[in-house]
């Protein structure tokens, strides 16, 4: 393979924005067969990179190189011509159309009169999903599936072409372990027939499992290449972020304290049944299921955005309605939504403004709002989070899709909330980052705060609760102390399997 | 640093392309002809634009919050003829309030089916376009509506007064656009209007209340048809049924061309005085060219088009538009 | 058919609401119909849409009514609708403005004011009135006509352009604009004649809440001495008149309109004889004489 | 049946529920309060009833292509007046003077032709400057206006061939031409949105434009076809029409814009794009036609006719709400 000769390679990239250089003189490439890791804090410029390459962004220096031929990538259209296939990092989909459709996007088989060939169509789609092992058919509405089958929409487009390169950027993010399982087979199939893949992610055991090489980029600029078989997860960590980072697990105990909220045999329909849990204060619950589980809609009924249809809330032993987020939040409850772009953030929006929306009524110069306190907001979170922007004038929608992240959980923390919850808190966030927030969220903890963190990462459940909830469709399997829970069981809980039945 | 100052020019076209484009406006048209940039047909445009200028800060906030008001100029003839029938009727003094007491019913009418009914707005308005209208003929019986005694009212001021040498509807016009300019960019609500038009969604897992902010958006357009109906009825002492018809697509038109976006989210009331102000003096510049009516349109056509082109161009920095 | 019972006549509208005259037109029509024991009428407005019109004309033949009058909003679109109605044997009247002349073969009679004349007449109102003030050799005058493109605006400029360079041939018209039907559109277009001319000595306007528009312009600009004359004189501009503002007009009355085309139509339907033109009379109405008419009511 | 079918069946329905209250509550109040005897759901009456639906209902689907693909067309109204005058017009111009009837085909191409090119104009302004379809449009419909105008000043344009009038009241097996017009275009469309490549990507593009330029579709050219379809149906439109009528007034079409997209929005079709039906569509149309004729029919006067079909607007759009409501658990956003 050292012999080869690479099938893509950029040279010199550089690529500003107004007020940024994403790109600085970034090199790379990618040989047949290979899996390249493309790795970087949020905002690091991966995403450019790849976008660069897509012909969706255009390089202001550098090349692009195919085989020995330097090609300009003028649009989508010409990069997928020349067989590069492109999973983006936030989804691409067309809601209200079919699976099929969505996956031969740009490309559907056509008959006489440019009729589409509906029978052709059906039948390349489905083998591609009997392949990917997804439990949907051809003609369903995309707006009808979870995000993760979304996501796996996605992927079978890698599928669907003679590519000679594809970019999964961020594939993993809302993908359970199946089907993470899946994705990597597709992915050593493609490897097999010698295609080049570029893979962006911030989990690191995804990384080493399948990957030969791995490219650093920080703010920018190349860090440099390495073999994946030759280095570790400190070394790539250090490249990042330019330093070490304390992975070990967080185990500062302190005081656990009231019971701030108690769930009673609450039901929502038929997205969850007869929930019944508590959170103490300086307690974080972890919530880990499947996707479907039902952890969202429990998390968005708290928040005041679902009615219950049974059940009863209690907040500090005081029975309470939750009938808005308006009233949520003046209970002292704030939530990180799941979906940042739809639900987090005003995407038009500057990032001071967005991180101060939930208060804004509170921070105020007699009339008018006060823009000094906002500034100031946005300073600390800034630091702490280590969000990355020119300044809080940038609209959110031009930050990196980690540092999107950050702002939303900088909203929501400067709440000051005393029942915080999470969904999904560190999707798409980098190795430092993510730590950090792991040890804020311990930190909020010890403070007296009650926190309910819902993830679909097990290693992060494991790290920062001090329980854990496990369901399965819509139910609670079992609830687990720090002390006992282990890989096997909590996987046997999601899985339906009843904590009796189990061996 | 070669780049670094061509940015910077971008961005301060980006932010100045509908001033600029207003200003090459005026240049061209204070060389074809004389009169165009004198005080009194300065007055003169800024005065009959101010009737739409008022309607069109209420509708800034509507089109900001994401939504359309389309029944604007079918409720102004409704606030038009009320007030005039009612100043006969119970005086001036208590006509006008109670004519803004109805308009603003109709106001909230609006703002209950969108806001918190959640129906499309644009059906919604245009529903009130024509239900608002069989109101007012219904109410006047068709007839037109006019004032006894036209010499001896002081209902006349408002349209027709000046203070401190400046016409009274021009400075009602400058006063509230300066009082809902200051709401929408310092206060907290007008934030919330930004936040719901950009993201509904977002903004309600923010706390915000949604519908109760789109209904004040409509509340607030309602009060402004309210006092430009006020305006016109004082103006003129007397009115038809029709008299703000068609007024709702030249307001929007002057609400786009200051640069709002129909998506929300977007948009301030000082362009949107801008706007009004480019709609007026192109009417009024034509006008004095003496081109006939239907050039007009023409002309009007491919300003609106340019202004509105340069304006985004300007903010993309390319000119041309990057859809393959 | 036999009339012994009630007879039935259709009528559709050119655009009610749109101002007080058609909206008088239709309340005096109803009444008229109502004071009848014979008449039982369908009322309809085709909005200004001749697309709703000729809609209208269909609907009225397969409801079978037994004659049909029609204020075209198109004297010449109308006429194939005009010919089914008259191939199903139902007499058509129309009424307030003519259609062409290729219809005329399809309709029973017209009944209306003719508007050519009433604009011939503003142009001499305006005339004498110059000569009065001895102007006549240099008055400059100005024109703000009714809505483009509706047959009674085109016809009323047309009378006015064609008559005022016979009877004052030294008198120029400096400019036509639109106004729309439209005190406040009115308004607006004179603020611009008057910051474009420093000298206007008359205005034409199409109708009297355009005229009275064109005064407050006037009167807000501080110019005295203009001289507006109107046409359709409604009552802004008979107060206008009454407080010395305004010179003429021209009296049509919505009213008089309305009835004769009911009784148009109900003779054609007792066979009676009726002229093909059946023009009311539309007199000129000037501050001189004003005292003659009664206020109008719309 | 897939989870969701009964609620999307329900939804499509709506429309046509809407229909049937309407006949029934007019065939009820008419045979009350009408002075005609015969019946409001007389079958000619029906009949009739689809020839007056043609005007707007061509334009409508057109509409509905544009509105699906993410834009919105509110020049139709001025480009149906242009066309008129085009077909109108060229029938009369001395080049043509040898054709003898044959100057017919000749017009109505003509005018097809103009239709077709002010469409693509509009959608050619849309695609290279970016600037919004509802801007450029709105702005067209002021400058097509006054295009209108510099023909013929305020006068109206006027031919008429008594050919062309029998030819467009001919009927054929007891429809009328304007209807099999409207039926065919129907058709066609209905074709074109459900089973082309073209009408997917439409789709594609009013639902997530991102998505679609990310998947190589060419937006721009997508668009401008779009914009010359609906340009040619308002000029065919316009073609049906004043080959009956023979005579257009230059403000004819104004308003048509609003009536056209209150159609295709009462026939379920998103006003963001990336959703509609074309049946729909037609259902939205016969539906306002129905409202204005039964209204006539039961004699109410312009201030009521404004009012109801105000209100039912309203009253449509809120049954049609509450028929999509997914119950109680749903998302309170
Ligand atoms: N369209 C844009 N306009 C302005 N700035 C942009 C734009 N797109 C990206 N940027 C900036 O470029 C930098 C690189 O962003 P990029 O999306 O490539 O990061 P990333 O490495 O993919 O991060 P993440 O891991 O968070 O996805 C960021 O600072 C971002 O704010
Ligand atoms: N039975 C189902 N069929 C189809 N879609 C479902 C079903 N249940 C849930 N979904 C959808 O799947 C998505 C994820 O479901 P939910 O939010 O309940 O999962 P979760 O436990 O919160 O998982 P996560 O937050 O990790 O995605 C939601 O968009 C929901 O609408
Ligand atoms: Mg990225
Ligand atoms: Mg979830």
């Amino acid at each position: 393979m050292t012999d080869a000769k690479p099938i893509l390679r950029l040279d010199g990239i550089v690529k500003t924005f107004p007020g940024v250089r994403a790109l600085d003189g970034v090199s790379f490439s990618v040989m047949p067969g290979e899996v390249h890791a493309l790795m970087g804090e949020n905002g690091a410029g991966k995403s450019t990179l790849m976008k660069v390459l897509g012909g969706i962004h255009q390089p202001d220096e550098g090349a692009i190189y195919m085989g020995d031929d330097r090609v300009v990538m003028a649009g989508p259209l010409e990069a997928k011509a020349k067989g590069i296939v492109f999973i983006h990092q936030e989804l691409s989909l067309a809601e209200e159309l079919s699976v099929a459709e969505n996956i031969y996007l740009g490309e559907l088989p056509r008959k006489s009169f440019g009729r589409v060939d509906w029978t052709t169509l059906t039948d390349k789609t489905n083998a591609i999903l009997k392949k990917l092992n997804v439990g949907f058919d051809a003609n369903t509405l995309v707006g009808d599936l979870s995000i993760a089958n979304q996501q796996m929409v996605e992927i079978a487009r890698a599928l669907t072409v003679d590519a000679k390169a594809v970019i999964f950027d961020e594939p993993t993010a809302s993908l359970t372990d199946a089907e993470k399982s899946v994705l990597f087979d597709v992915i050593s199939d493609l490897q097999a027939d010698g295609v080049g893949i570029i893979y962006i992610s911030h989990r690191m055991e995804e990384i080493f499992k399948i990957t030969d090489r791995i490219t650093v980029l920080r703010d920018g600029q190349y860090q440099g290449t390495v073999n994946t078989r030759e280095t570790n997860e400190e070394s790539v960590t250090q490249l990042m972020i330019g330093r070490k980072l304390d992975l070990t697990r967080n185990a500062s105990h302190h005081e656990i304290g009231d019971v701030a909220l108690e769930v009673r045999n609450l039901s929502c329909g038929k997205l969850y049944k007869d929930i019944s849990f508590e959170v103490r204060r300086g307690e974080v619950v972890g919530f880990y299921g499947l996707v479907g589980a039902g952890r969202t809609e429990i998390a968005e009924t708290l928040f005041g955005l679902r009615d219950p249809s049974a059940g009863q809330i209690f907040l500090d032993g005081q029975e309470v309605r939750i009938s808005s987020p308006a009233d949520a939040i003046t209970r002292g409850i704030s939530l990180v939504p799941e979906d940042r772009k739809g639900q987090g953030l005003v995407l038009g929006m500057n990032c001071r403004d967005n991180m101060t929306l939930p208060q804004v009524d509170d921070l105020k110069a007699g009339p008018f709002v006060a823009e000094g306190a906002e500034i100031a907001i946005f300073d600390q979170y800034r630091d702490q989070l280590d969000i990355r922007t020119p300044s809080w004038r940038q609209q959110v929608g031009n930050l990196s899709g980690g540092n999107q992240q950050k702002i939303v959980i900088g909203k929501w923390l400067s709440m000051h909330p005393s029942l915080l919850i999470v969904d999904e808190p560190t999707r798409g966030i980098d190795v430092g980052s993510k730590s950090e927030i792991h040890k804020l969220l311990r930190a909020l903890a010890a403070k007296g705060y009650a926190v309910m963190v819902i993830s679909s990462e097990m290693p992060e459940v494991l790290h920062v609760s001090d329980r854990i909830v496990a369901m399965y469709s819509g139910r609670i399997m079992r609830t687990f102390t720090s002390d006992e829970v282990t890989e096997d069981n909590l996987i046997q809980a999601i899985s339906g399997i009843k904590a009796d039945q189990a061996a | 640093m070669a780049t670094v100052s061509k940015q910077q020019i971008g961005s301060v076209l980006a932010k100045q392309g509908i001033l600029i484009a207003f200003a090459v406006f005026i240049v061209a048209f204070t060389f074809a002809n004389s009169k165009f940039l004198t005080v009194d047909n300065v007055f003169s445009v800024v005065r009959s634009s101010a009737i739409l200028g008022v309607m069109a800060l209420g509708v800034t906030f509507v089109v900001i919050s994401g939504n359309l008001d389309l029944s604007v100029g079918s409720m102004m003839s409704f606030s038009t003829i009320v007030v005039l029938d009612l100043h006969d009727k119970i005086g001036p003094f208590l006509a006008i309030p109670a004519m803004f007491a109805m308009t603003l019913a109709l106001g909230a009418l609006i703002g209950f089916l969108v806001g918190y009914l959640k129906l499309n707005s644009l059906i919604v308005t245009l529903g009130m376009l024509s239900a608002i209208h069989g109101l007012t003929l219904t109410y006047s019986g068709g007839k037109n509506m006019d004032i006894a005694d036209k010499e001896g009212t002081w209902f006349s001021v408002f349209g027709q007064g000046s203070a401190l040498g400046i016409p009274v509807p021009i400075l009602i016009f400058l006063l509230l656009a300066a009082f809902l300019g200051l709401v929408l960019s310092k206060t907290p609500f007008g934030r919330k209007v930004y936040a719901v038009g950009g993201n509904g969604t977002a903004a309600t897992f923010s706390g915000i209340r949604r519908a109760r902010t789109v209904f004040f958006c409509y509340i607030i357009s309602s009060a402004c048809v309210a006092t430009a109906g006020l305006i016109q009825a004082s103006r003129s002492l007397g009115s038809q049924n029709t008299v703000g018809q068609g007024l709702e697509l030249e307001v929007l038109a002057a609400v786009i061309l200051g640069g709002a976006s129909l998506m929300g989210g977007s948009g301030t009331i000082f362009k949107t005085v801008i706007g009004v102000l480019i709609l007026g003096f192109i009417q009024n510049g034509l006008l004095l060219l003496g081109l006939q009516f239907y050039v007009q349109f023409v002309v009007t056509w491919i300003i609106i088009i340019l202004a509105v082109w340069l304006d985004i161009a300007a903010k993309r920095g390319k000119l041309m538009s990057p859809i393959a | 058919a036999s009339h012994s019972e009630t007879m039935k006549i259709g009528i559709t509208q050119n655009n009610v609401g749109v101002d007080s005259y058609q909206t008088t037109y239709e309340q005096a029509f109803i009444a008229a119909a109502e004071a009848n024991d014979m008449v039982e009428t369908v009322v309809l407005d085709a909005g200004g849409d001749v697309a709703r019109q000729i809609a209208q004309m269909e609907d009225l033949i397969q409801q079978d009514v037994d004659a049909i009058i029609i204020w075209p909003t198109n004297g010449e679109a109308v006429i194939p609708a005009v010919r089914k109605a008259s191939q199903a044997d139902i007499p058509v009247i129309v009424t307030n403005s003519n259609i062409a002349e290729q219809g005329q073969d399809f309709i029973a009679s017209f009944s209306g004011p003719d508007n050519i004349t009433q604009g011939s007449r503003s142009a001499e109102i305006m005339c004498d009135k110059f000569k009065e003030m001895g102007i006549e050799s240099e008055a400059r005058v100005v024109q703000i006509s009714g809505q483009p493109g509706y047959t009674t605006a085109i016809e009323r400029a047309k009378g006015f352009e064609d008559r005022l360079p016979e009877v004052c041939p030294d008198v120029t018209l400096v400019e036509t604009q639109p106004g729309d039907w439209n005190r406040e559109k009115s308004q607006q277009v004179m603020e611009a004649f008057l910051v474009k001319y420093d000298d206007i000595d008359g205005v034409y306007a199409g109708d009297d809440n355009m005229g009275v528009g064109a005064l407050n312009a006037a009167k807000a600009a501080g110019r005295d001495g203009i001289i507006f004359v109107g046409a359709t004189n409604f009552s802004v501009g008979y107060e206008a008149m009454e407080a010395g503002d305004y010179w003429g007009s021209i009296y049509q009355s919505p009213v008089d309109d309305a009835e004769a085309a009911l009784q148009t139509a109900i003779d054609v339907l007792e066979g009676k004889e009726v002229p093909k033109l059946n023009y009311f009379d539309t007199p000129k109405i000037t501050q001189e004489n004003m005292s003659e008419f009664s206020k109008p009511v719309f | 049946m897939q989870p969701g079918a009964l609620s999307k069946a329900l939804k499509s329905g709506a429309i046509w529920g809407f229909i049937v209250l309407e006949l029934i509550f007019f065939s009820v109040a008419g045979s009350y309060m009408s002075l005609s005897d015969t019946a409001f759901m007389d079958w000619e009456n029906m009949l009739l009833l689809l020839k007056q639906s043609a005007p707007i209902g061509i334009i409508a689907m057109g509409m509905t292509i544009v509105m699906v693909n993410g834009n919105i067309d509110l020049s139709v109204g001025a480009t149906y007046a242009i066309a008129a005058i085009v077909l109108l017009d060229s029938m009369t111009w001395p080049i043509f003077a040898g054709l003898g009837d044959w100057v017919i085909p000749v017009a109505w191409l003509l005018a097809l032709t103009v239709g077709t090119a002010l469409g693509a104009l509009n959608g050619l302004i849309v695609w290279k400057t970016g600037v919004d379809a509802f801007i450029v449009t709105l702005g067209s419909m002021l400058g097509y206006r006054g295009i209108v105008f510099m023909f013929n000043g305020e006068n109206p344009t006027s031919h008429l061939n008594w050919t062309l009038v029998d030819l467009a009241e001919a009927e054929f097996l007891g429809l009328a031409t304007a209807s099999w017009f409207l039926l065919a275009v129907t058709g066609v469309v209905w074709f074109l949105m459900t089973r082309t490549v073209h009408g997917r990507n439409a789709y594609a593009i009013g639902d997530n434009r991102d998505a679609a330029v990310n998947a190589g579709i060419r937006v721009g050219p997508h668009m401008m076809i779009n914009f010359a379809i609906i340009g040619f149906l308002a000029a065919l439109s316009a073609v049906v029409f004043y080959s009956e009528s023979g005579s257009v007034n230059p403000n004819d079409g104004q308003l048509y814009e609003l009536w056209v997209i209150t159609a295709v929005v009462l026939g379920g079709t998103k006003i963001t794009g990336g959703a509609g039906s074309v049946i729909g569509t037609f259902g939205g149309v016969i539906a306002i036609q129905l409202l204005r004729k039964g209204l006539g029919h039961i004699g109410a006067d312009t201030s009521t006719v404004n009012l109801v079909i105000g209100l039912i607007l309203i009253a449509v759009l809120f049954l049609d709400r509450q028929l999509n409501v997914k119950g109680k658990e749903e998302l309170k956003v």
